[in-house]
């Protein structure tokens, strides 16, 4: 438990982190607590140690236990699903093609994962759990990455947690560049019709019939899909707003402080200053480009199938990253034509890559768990 | 695991994956498509009579362009919104956007807000 | 861990209970959770998976310890204390009597069980345990039922909440026709005289002097009722309002949460599709029944004791439900005399049957437990 | 367990439990009848004096009968609670409810606020 | 586990707890539930029950393991942090010597406790750990006195934390004569230069530096201000106040219940009526003064060294009791001269008293534990 | 333990600790009055030519003492803290403090607000 060189580094590491969640805010909310557990596990390691029979744990290795176990995860999807709207994706469903369509880049990233270990570079090679892990990052899903990782390879979490958080907060940076190298001038001054007006019963069923359908048809996205799901019903009934409410604030921001350290307090020395760390880091931005790309080519598709009525660049925001990645559709339409508004659109995209991810989490565990 | 299984197990995580997602979303979009027209169309001809007095209440000049105010609390992003549907629905002659309100959010009656609360305390 | 005919039947009633809850406004609170967690249950029985050697539980086991454990009930207790005025039963505590009386649903539902499990059909008999946790559903108390459940006989806890909270929610329906039946026009005409004013002495005192009693004459009653009335002084107090709002919002509903979900998970197809739970059906109305009836049956005898100074009709109040069972004496009072006020009156007799039925808790826990 | 076992326990439950509840709950009446006229009792005598002139503050006549204005966020139950208390001090005299307002709730003055600040944070 | 007389005296005592936490208003947030746990656990010991093969175990054993696992202390210090401004003490690091000089009270109680022991006093002495225990009461610090004890002699936690939190409470009757019995009238008089402005730059770094140097230089103290400073860095760094606002509110009052509860359940009668609680109530009060002492004698000293710059006053704001110690310097202040306003100036050495104990605590541990 | 050894822990433990604790606390002194320095240094050197007019802002008058008009929710220690502030920069001839308002706490823009949303609903 003393010291070494490398807890220096991730002391470090940890400062530049904590340096971009506040002054550049990245995706403050996650990186500061994960930026901070990184830095108090290179500091004292003990913070992590196990109970032993006369000695207690330390204080991490309690709160890491709702992580290890896959329970915060799917609490904090109980609190997303109270704060989004399906609305968008109700009024267009097919949306959900995109939002199928930008999971290529996980399962892109799968094979360049396999790929990467085979090259041999010494130290660096990933198993088909770790590759697995690894393709998660072009979910773009934060709790997705963690509850996988944590089924399938939990000596990754640090990595791929800061990986996953930080390129959903350069999604602005990362995405504009390929949209545009994809899509054509005319592509992108699509203005698309106005969406319908959805109805209170539409929205209430909607959670319900997601949650059976892919509950019976890949059980392994269950928990994560359902609890979603629940938080949706609950802001969708109307009927319960007391609970929705503290789902989405008090109860998501308690486990938010509890998982972003804990995952960051995996991130010791050892583990994340090695070869397979800037694997990651290299496969995760791929897996991010591949996704936005895989969405943005299913949106030309779309362009043509429906001769000229679907705008292509709604297709990048089919990754997830709620909901930057819908405003960058926005913002890189808008520049093509200053009356162009794609939020509502990309929306619908955004949020079924929510639903997306989650199914590809499930295949993902379903295959290598 | 050698190298031959791992492409093959590459091309199954490939293939099963893509298939998989867009097998079961798809599934997702026609039953969404089934039940939201059937809502919609039922909804639709319960309103019918009440929608076309509707349809003319959207406003149609814009006088004078003006600073757009916004009450407090509403992020920008929900303007954006709000500005975009507009924009949409009446195209060309889309009035300036000058003031966005939260709706009244409480239109029910006290007693039956005390319904409600009633139920809100369950235990 | 396969879904036979008996899952897609407790999906089809868990729609059903999602349908009464946010259409009818039946105690959605709890019943929307409930009817969710039977809903993934049955969908997806592996989210109640107890750990194994290799794998990690499910999320709803986890979630579940609370209940299992009895850590839910009473600390729902707490938030309740910490909404609840006890002004008017220290005001007048004869109302005491009728919260006493109103429990007779309890004790009559025990026989009620025994003798239904001894009328010989198939599959339809209950151990005393069994018959003392469907007795308890008379005390019209959601955390008291599922605290004495899941000590007595935890199998059934998902129909017994199931019929506690939807005949709370039906006690609008249930109770105004006993009422009537039981009471004369002139009884229910009965206008009854100011209550005194109570100090914040009186008040800050009564939590205390309750949790002393009660514990030392019925030890098996003082969790659920020292936690209760720890809630009720954080209120009465007035020096602590930052704890006592916490307990009464946050915290209550975080637990709401996890214990509707993982109560609802105990329904499997199973346990759930079986005779007994008809019975616990037809004997949860029964109880609800009787104790109405034996409130307001003491009622009567408070009127003639007090020669016409106490309205039978607020001893119906006496089953608990807070505040439905005070509004439904309060209503059927003003329909007979427009200007009687009942609302106050019948507080008393409501606070004090939830007393009550912690203590005929705490009777069965020591004879059954 | 045989049938004569099950209707002996079906009898001891019945009695003792009602025996105990009432019990309890008398007890309970005794306790709190004791010290509540005690304390009511002390607490009227200290306040005799002050309490003859605030018998006359109630208000004695209703100009005119108008709708009810009540403070947003009060529940209609506590109207209806207000409305009977007001109805029984006051017999067939009773004023109207015109309007319901909460009290003051930090009639303290700030320095007395702030000692209590200082409570609230003692960690 | 059947109540004897100890018991009977033991809620006695709770009820006098009560009375002084809500009419005296002696830290009510925490005596009350402390004392409210005090009388639940004599009134009904199971409800710190151990479970058995064949029960659960009590409410209360359950709620007491966050405790006795250390995680409540630090997770109070993370909203203590949270709700913490640090600015006095960046503006004038000096602070920093009398924030570290009012610990004198520590040290020299813990000879005290030593010293007592070895008077031959029958069923009075302490081992090295208890004394330990009872020193850090002189921190006046909570949340710190409750980590050492939980982790040195969990059998003293009721009475500690008892006289811990009582002796806060009255820290404006305890200080005032110490600090006119020990300074001049002149030195009462100084009136301190006006603090210079703290950048927000400074602020931000102030809790990773600590952090990291306490953690370096004495890791037992590491996760008490660890937590404190992730608190504070979530405050100053304005980007993540969601999770600063749950942090310092929600997370803060639950844990504050769950704590005071349990604490004052292990005050169990057998436990805390015996001659070492006497003990530890007047070693509890010598550590405030002489804390008291140790700080004002050192201001004392810096008054001399900067020639009448400093009003060694606020010296005695180091024994941290935050907020109150501060205002016990600014009124002490202001009666000498009534446009004197050291309340500022006394805020420096009052946070960094928080800071001087968490060390001090560390090192007691590292020596005893 | 003999009573020998008790005394010896008793001075160890006196001496290492406030040794321990002098130590840590003055090396953060160091460290602070380091940094605290250089950020100070450059913060001012940036500044040095707007505080000049900054400089003559402080209100130099004060016409009538009059009660101070504290706005809600400010506790009574601020109000203090900020008199003490006042009384300190401005020596004798301090105004008498009549208002005490929070400043404006979201002075950026709509959109900068949105940014920020957009930050704080990251998963
Ligand atoms: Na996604
Ligand atoms: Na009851
Ligand atoms: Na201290």
């Amino acid at each position: 438990m003393t010291n070494d060189w490398r807890n220096y580094i991730m002391i470090g590491i940890a400062c530049i982190l904590i340096y971009l969640a506040i002054k550049k805010e990245f995706e403050p909310l996650l990186l500061l607590p994960i930026a901070f557990g990184m830095m108090m596990v290179n500091l004292y390691p003990a913070i992590m140690a196990e109970p032993t029979a006369t000695a207690n744990g330390g204080l991490f290795y309690y709160l890491y236990q709702g992580v290890k176990l896959g329970i915060y995860p799917p609490l904090i999807f109980l609190g997303i699903g109270a704060m989004t709207d399906f609305g968008p994706l109700i009024a267009n469903p097919k949306s959900f093609l995109l939002g199928a369509a930008a999971q290529l880049g996980i399962f892109l990233t799968f094979i360049g994962a396999i790929f990467i270990g085979n090259l041999g570079i010494p130290n660096l090679s990933f198993t088909a759990q770790e590759a697995g892990s690894i393709a998660i990052i072009g979910g773009a899903d934060g709790p997705t990455a963690i509850f996988v990782t944590s089924k399938l390879a939990p000596q990754l979490l640090g990595p791929i947690a800061v990986a996953a958080y930080s390129y959903m907060a350069l999604v602005p940076i990362i995405q504009p560049p390929i949209m545009k190298a994809l899509t054509t001038k005319k592509e992108r001054a699509v203005v698309m019709e106005q969406l319908r007006p959805v109805s209170k019963l539409e929205k209430i069923l909607f959670p319900i019939i997601v949650t059976i359908l892919i509950s019976l048809l890949l059980p392994d996205a269950a928990t994560l899909v359902g609890m979603l799901m629940l938080g949706n019903l609950m802001r969708e009934s109307g009927v319960v707003s007391r609970i929705a409410n503290t789902a989405q604030n008090e109860l998501m921001n308690i486990i938010t402080i509890f998982l972003g350290v804990t995952v960051g307090a995996t991130a010791s020395g050892e583990v994340f200053l090695s070869p397979q760390t800037i694997g990651i880091i290299i496969l995760g931005l791929l897996a991010f480009c591949f996704g936005t790309a895989g969405g943005v080519l299913f949106g030309k598709l779309m362009f043509i199938a429906t001769k000229g009525k679907v705008n292509p660049l709604i297709g990048s925001a089919g990754v997830s990253a709620v909901p930057m990645a819908a405003r960058v559709s926005q913002k890189v339409g808008q520049e093509e034509n200053p009356g162009n508004f794609l939020l509502m659109h990309a929306m619908g995209p955004n949020v079924s890559g929510v639903i997306g991810s989650a199914v590809a989490a499930g295949v993902l565990i379903s295959i290598l768990g | 695991m050698d190298p031959q299984n791992e492409a093959l197990l590459s091309l199954t995580i490939l293939l099963t994956g893509l298939v998989v997602v867009f097998a079961v979303l798809i599934f997702l979009i026609l039953i969404i498509n089934v039940y939201g027209n059937i809502i919609y169309k039922v909804t639709q001809k319960r309103h019918k009579g009440k929608d076309k007095t509707e349809d003319v209440r959207a406003p149609v000049s814009a006088p004078e362009p003006a600073p757009i105010e916004v009450e407090e609390g509403i992020p920008g992003e929900v303007v954006a919104a709000i500005s975009a549907a507009v924009y949409m629905t009446c195209g060309d002659s889309a009035p300036v956007i000058r003031s966005v309100k939260r709706a009244a959010t409480n239109p029910r009656s006290l007693w039956g807000e005390a319904g409600r609360l009633e139920n809100t305390r369950p235990f």
